[in-house]
């Protein structure tokens, strides 16, 4: 657990001096911030900006979990590794890089492939988590473990130009079942790396998810509880969608929840969350 | 009477409409009420390309897409019962995953 | 000049991969792209996410201007720097960073105050330029000289929680002066440092910069030429507005330009662009 | 008979306004009819709070305010002339220069 903080120091009073003044924000939204532990869930594409700028904004604690490594691929949009960074764990690069620019940050690497084993377990240390991973099993996994756990979850997405953002679990909204109580055919499923991705899209969307995250951390409101963000990079439209609220029959957020305890995810899914070689999709 | 409406893809469903995002549509005139049910068959044998089990399962749409009428959630408004007005805009996202 | 490329490495077949495979980018757009400069002038809040995006996709030349030296204020929303670069010019602590992300771009600092007696000088060697600077004086100059160079200019600008974004003198497109004929009155204004902003903002509004350079380099449509997004980060919403077409009677870009040379813009604007200590300003 | 209409400020303009950004106006039943010019003087006389110097200027916004119409340039609709309509939405800006 993050030690509770009363007062900010001198050096924070300089460094955080530019949103200080913010009324929004001031020293007792900075003093949230400091008192507030986030789970980035996936450094890449959407976690290397999100982690970032929780990171500048002085959130208290920043766990990042990642099982892969950093590889050349990555960096046309992971922009916290480089190219010196290549071959190590994306989780140690990205928090590495967080603690660089703000040493006032807790900064912790989780180099675990997040499942039904650990989950629960990690997401207890924090207060919101981020979904910025790259596959629907994690996705099925991490909202189970979000409701289970009432921690909000700021859900972001990116592919080829196009990028979705919302906040599943918080207040009257729905959680990830509520709006997809069956998981897609796995051969409609497409990943960044089959689909391909436009580098700056999870840029945008995972700036997105921190300033979701500061907001609720800061006790303002957050502006995606049941309503959804479409990004279009292309046409540069934004469009905030109003979703479904909570679903009383949903089987995890639901007046009479079936699922209690996390599930096997992959065999739910039909997928890996590893599973790269997949080349049957095209959706 | 023809009931002009705007239907949209996106998210990746707009490829399976040869990568066409947005169409203008006129339903053309018919003794029962428009409907999304009807419509996805409408859809289904007037639009749609290719591998149509990659938009639709059984009657409605395949699980991970979502459905919006007017920038709503289509849950909100009766799903597959919703009755189409003039110049509505439905749209169909395919759901992303990726980062 | 950047040096012709007519074709891709086998390395950089690999690292651009996930943009590769993108149709509306493809070979012909990732040569475009190494074939294009970028001048982004100011490494600070819009700069350092617009850098890093270029440089992650793959930009030839990317130049950053900017006369001032690392700041711990700085960094709760300049994210390429860091606190051991504090005291480093910034336009070099940007350059350095984003070599190290792609040392296939050429990564170029301009230590200088940017000035009528240098603007047209630096800007010739650039195809696109960014305005990601943070006072009125730099933004008629690097207006003027744009439209004196014939350079599209991809302006961002944030402060608090909002932030705004546009395509100055393209195609049919405005310029900054035919929107904003004259200069607002100096007490009008405010900087960051005067009215705070959250770091995340330009952040968003940095890297939407940098997704319009890509789409202008690699020959796609501009989504903000004649038309500006408003973003307000409080309120979650993204507005697109339509703006006037580029007026036949502007002083710089019209039919009988009077401005066919630089002019001092400290003196038009009432204010110097390093006037950080102004304390009227409450707008 | 009353014109009701939509104001908003943005971009810092509604620090002159009780930092309210968004007003829902009745505009009074008038003889002549209501333009942005003397939507200004209305402003200014019912609205604005304090240092009408930071938001108008003669008869018109200060320079660096833009006037959108229903989200679109004020110059594209006449500037000052324009004639309000009942439920127009019309937004003041104050640009931006942060970085
Ligand atoms: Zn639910
Ligand atoms: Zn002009």
């Amino acid at each position: 657990k993050l030690e509770p903080r009363s007062s900010l120091s001198n050096a924070e009073i300089g460094r955080y001096s530019r949103q200080l003044i913010l009324p929004e924000i001031g020293v007792q939204g900075q003093l949230k911030l400091a008192n507030t532990s986030v789970l980035v869930v996936g450094a890449g594409g959407l976690g290397c900006p999100a982690g970032i700028y929780l990171a500048a904004a002085g959130v208290g604690r920043i766990g990042f979990i990642d099982y892969d490594a950093v590889e050349l691929s990555n960096l046309h949009r992971q922009i916290l590794h480089s190219e010196g960074k290549v071959g190590v764990a994306k989780s140690s690069s990205a928090a590495s890089a967080c603690s660089q620019l703000n040493s006032h940050v807790q900064c912790v690497p989780h180099h675990v492939q997040l499942d039904s084993s650990n989950a629960l377990q990690i997401i207890k240390n924090y207060d919101i988590v981020l979904d910025a991973s790259d596959n629907v099993a994690t996705r099925y996994l991490l909202n189970d473990a979000c409701i289970l756990s009432q921690k909000p979850l700021v859900s972001g997405s990116a592919l080829r130009f196009e990028g979705q953002l919302t906040v599943y679990g918080y207040k009257d909204g729905p959680c990830y079942r509520c709006l997809y109580p069956k998981p897609p055919p796995p051969e409609t499923v497409t990943n960044c790396s089959d689909g391909g991705v436009l580098g700056v899209i999870p840029g945008i969307i995972g700036s997105m998810q921190a300033l979701e995250a500061i907001k609720i951390a800061c006790g303002m409101e957050s502006s995606f509880c049941q309503k959804m963000l479409l990004f279009d990079g292309q046409e540069g439209t934004f469009r905030t969608i109003k979703l479904r609220p909570k679903q009383p029959n949903c089987i995890v957020c639901g007046q009479r929840p079936e699922i209690t305890e996390l599930i096997d995810y992959q065999q739910f899914c039909g997928s890996r969350p590893d599973d790269k070689e997949k080349s049957l999709s095209v959706l | 009477m023809k009931t002009p409406i705007t239907l949209e893809f996106s998210g990746g469903a707009e490829l399976l409409f040869d990568k066409v995002k947005k169409h203008n549509v006129e339903l053309p005139a018919s003794e029962k009420k428009w409907t999304i049910g009807n419509l996805l068959l409408y859809i289904k044998d007037n639009l749609l390309k290719e591998r149509p089990e990659l938009f639709m399962q059984g009657e409605t749409v395949r699980p991970g897409i979502l459905v919006l009428v007017n920038d709503a959630d289509w849950e909100l408004m009766g799903e597959l019962d919703y009755e189409i007005q003039p110049n509505d805009r439905i749209v169909f996202i395919s759901t992303l995953h990726g980062g």
